[in-house]
């Protein structure tokens, strides 16, 4: 059962077909990172605009289907946000990832909502939180924020 | 062999793997330990404990001769010539640091090579990486074969007269590959360069004999050969031990010890500072006498018998990618799957209870070199049958499932 | 405390020796291993075993969780900043090696010098003698007194723009004084001179408190706190351990290795490498939770009380010389005896079943400065009571009885 | 018992009041050697004459009883002896303490035979065959004769 609910459809989807691969256009931030246990790689491209907003938002990488899915997602649902509102979409996901709370943020749509969402099956495999995890912790680091020690154990 | 006797002898497999039987194939990871080991591990906690080599009362003297026994009995089994060589260390990492660093120090110098291949595990190059950071030297690498093999012209052509040491793997832990230390090691002779032998992957599947070897160095790890974790053996010829500097201080490996000097102790105290793993050296006594019991030969027919089960197999199925194939080799299994990455593989064959491992397997260079990141690998132990490869092999095709492929 | 129920709690106390009922007083040598922290080991083995932070199946889940969770008892232990501060190493002894071979390549040159005392076990003295001949670095020893301490004048006389570290036990191992580490501390920091604490005595008897101490590093031997041998612990503050070369090189503490160049993993998996003792650090919680239990405090006070009993009974008898007599002092006592060199009196107080430790107790520059070659030592642990001291005494009365004198 | 069999009258004497203690007159061989576990030390002093008779013989140390009963019996005994039977001696002594052998030389007096066999006490107290033996090492040493490595475990 708990398989099913790791590889739903829309990760198997987004995994096969990672929406925003590639360097972005205008991109003037990026980061990349590197999960040495399992070889895992990816990197974030990214244009902010002057008004903070994430223009474009893209990225390159390879690695396991939660981890193309998951940065793939991310991709999707953060492209076009300002940055305070990033910042809060990126700490409810981890939360729900670490702590299996809910994504409570109310201005996403209910598609995106539930795109995230299919992403809580990771909870349950305490290995794969870092597949699910680090495009997210990549973005922050593209934005010069505090980010956790990648290749590190999780917590 | 009486796989389901042996196998009954090792605890982890009474109990259940989300809800299915446990099949272990990550015994190149770390194996498991037969009940045996265990229990002189508990039993020598509970009636004879006490520090070793540093007291005189009853419970020292105990210690102290069980301590010491063991070191006898990895002497005969390895078939050394002089229980001197042989030292207990944390793992075969330490074993290799050890040695990189001691001999390093003395007889390595700015522009001097490490000879080493493109398959060794990370504990194989890093010790020599450090040296090249510290020294100035340089590291060569034996570049491996589509086969998965490196081969002994390469090996030869490599050597020079600033070889200083060459550092090679016994079994590769990703292809499997059976290393020609022998030849090696007499093509080394020649020119005088010790020859450092890694054999972590060797020592629980193969027949190993100093003295045939004929290696100056060799590094193993415990756990991998069913006995407790956080141990390992270097053996090292004496006509090293005696003139390589020590490598941590401390008590215990020091013969006198005063404010403008330090005169070490001999080998193999000189090496062992600190308070050992007391336990688990004398436990691992037990260990030896458990592979001894089936006998080596034995086992690594058993083993091979699988090995081959398992690749006939895997190379049948479409969608497997074999790593490597090598001609003489053992125990390991790499693989790649069209559409499904290693990790994802590990996860849905773990739904099955098959424990494989995914990754890089501290081999990044030989991963680089194929082209790939990451790959999966059952590893064969002495418990396993070829029941556990059909289930395997089940498993393997529920990713297809899984995946929708 | 409910001595008697404790002591019941350590299986080793069931046996005789000799005929007679085990005295060990020998604890600061090694500790005996309560039953739950055994059987935790064991336990372990038999149905959680698996190689931690390498696989992604269930067991190894299971086994990486586990370990990672003694790392969280530890730091919470010792009231570390953060989890990453906490490193597992084989003991006491490598952890100070790790230090003095990471911080001293980093930042010790010619000239510099390094502060210690002459109380040092060789374990605090001898990598540090290892820099000084490696890097022309110099060593200071902060002398000690007639009562057997060192006094905090004399530290401070010491320190100079050249002091590098300091590097310091908590408690001898010989006379048993208690260093007043924090003021230490204080003076170094003033200087920006890290500290290092040799804490291999001091964690088993007092109450440690990382953030409380402000010492920079603090190494500890598991083996000596009610837990498994070949597990040590370094703490490191996270300032040092972001900037602190890495120690061993192996599996598990890379970042990215290539042929080139190798990127380390950060801390404290950077200074992990190869495969961990990793039934001993989840057993290890065990002897934490069994400290937490009785509560350190009421540990110390109970032994306090056995080691003054133990030191007004010896001080009364003619024969006996104390060695050391400092103002704070804990658990152990060491004494010399007119007539019967302290290796007899080993001898002749195992026969009735007392274990003690005789020799220079790995402090060679100590000894030499008493002007002895040897003494006796009675060290104390949570199971000892009154009545061991009273067999103690009337054993070493047994001495002049086989002396005749 | 065994405690009265280690501690013998003849022992505690030689511990008490060892013979042939200093440096010998005229000594021409000497070697030291040094138990680092127990802080047990030896020098040895030897005057080896032309016809390889070994005119003086002393030592000087501390340590245990043991370990100076040892010495002074030891000087004693071998005092005036030539050179290949002083190597048979300490073979036959070093044998009987690890390998429980009886001493089998015939030339020595009965009481010189039960000098040297108070010593065997000490077969039964495997820690303390060092402090036994490790002057009779020494005179090896002293003689430049291959010898065990001292300063490690016993065997
Ligand atoms: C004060 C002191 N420091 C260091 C050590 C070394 O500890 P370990 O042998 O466990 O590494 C000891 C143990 O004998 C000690 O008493
Ligand atoms: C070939 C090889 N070398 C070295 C090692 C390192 O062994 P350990 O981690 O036990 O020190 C391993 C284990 O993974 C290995 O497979």
């Amino acid at each position: 059962m708990e398989l099913k609910e790791l590889y739903q459809e829309i990760i198997l989807d987004h995994a096969k077909n990672p929406r925003n691969k590639g360097k972005c256009e205008g991109y003037n931030h990026d980061a990349k990172a590197h999960n040495p246990l399992c070889g895992d790689k990816v990197h974030i491209f990214l244009n902010l605009d002057q008004d903070k907003n994430i223009k474009e938002l893209s990225f390159e990488g390879e690695g396991c289907a939660i981890s193309l899915a998951s940065a793939s997602i991310l991709t999707d649902t953060l492209k076009g946000k300002d940055l305070s509102f990033t910042k809060k979409i990126i700490s409810d996901f981890l939360k729900m990832l670490t702590h299996k709370t809910k994504i409570t943020i109310n201005s996403l749509s209910d598609d995106q909502i539930t795109t995230i969402n299919s992403l809580s099956g990771v909870q349950e495999f305490p290995m794969r939180i870092k597949c699910a995890t680090m495009a997210w912790h990549t973005v922050l680091s593209a934005l010069n924020e505090k980010v956790d020690n990648y290749g590190q154990l999780k917590r | 062999m009486d796989i389901k006797k042996i196998k009954s002898e090792f605890p982890i497999f009474k109990q259940k793997i989300n809800g299915k039987p446990l099949v272990y194939l990550d015994s190149a990871n770390s194996s498991q330990k037969p009940q045996i080991v265990i229990n002189r591990m508990a039993n020598f906690y509970e009636t004879e404990f006490s520090n070793v080599g540093r007291s005189v009362h009853t419970l020292a003297v105990k210690a102290t001769n069980r301590f010491e026994d063991s070191r006898d009995k990895v002497k005969n089994y390895i078939n050394a010539k002089h229980r001197e060589e042989i030292v207990f260390t944390k793992g075969a990492t330490e074993s290799i640091n050890l040695i990189a660093s001691s001999y390093g120090e003395k007889f390595i110098s700015k522009g001097d090579e490490i000879l080493t291949t493109e398959l060794e595990h990370h504990s194989n190059y890093i010790p020599w990486h450090f040296l090249r950071q510290k020294k100035g030297a340089k590291i060569k690498f034996a570049p491996v074969n589509e086969r998965g093999e490196v081969e002994i012209d390469e090996i030869k052509r490599l050597i020079n007269s600033k070889t200083k040491i060459i550092a090679i793997t016994h079994i590769s832990n990703v292809t499997g590959a059976i290393m020609p230390i022998k030849k090696i090691v007499d093509l080394a002779r020649e020119k005088d360069i010790p020859v450092l032998v890694d054999g972590t992957q060797g020592a629980p599947h193969l027949k190993i004999d100093m003295e045939e070897l004929g290696c100056d160095f060799y590094a193993i790890s415990c756990h991998k050969m069913y006995g407790p974790n956080g141990l390992g053996i270097l053996f090292a010829k004496k006509k090293w031990l005696d003139v390589l500097p020590p490598y941590q201080g401390g008590g215990g490996m020091i013969s006198e010890v005063l404010k403008d000097n330090v005169i070490f102790a001999n080998s193999p105290t000189r090496f062992e500072a600190g308070t050992m793993q007391t336990a688990e050296v004398v436990a691992f006594s037990e260990s030896i006498r458990f592979i001894e019991n089936l006998g080596i030969k034995n086992i690594q027919t058993h083993e091979n018998e699988i090995l081959e089960y398992g690749i006939e197999k895997l190379r049948k199925n479409n969608s497997i990618n074999l790593i490597g194939n090598p001609k003489v080799r053992g125990s390991v299994i790499c693989f790649t799957m069209k559409g499904v990455h290693p990790h994802d593989i590990a996860t849905i064959l773990d739904e099955d209870g098959v424990a494989i491992r995914a990754g890089h397997h501290c081999c990044q260079i030989l991963h680089d070199k194929l082209g790939i990141s990451a790959t999966a690998r059952a590893s064969i132990g002495v418990y396993n049958s070829k029941d556990d490869i059909d289930i395997l092999c089940k498993a393997i095709d529920n990713c297809k499932k899984v995946f929708k492929i």
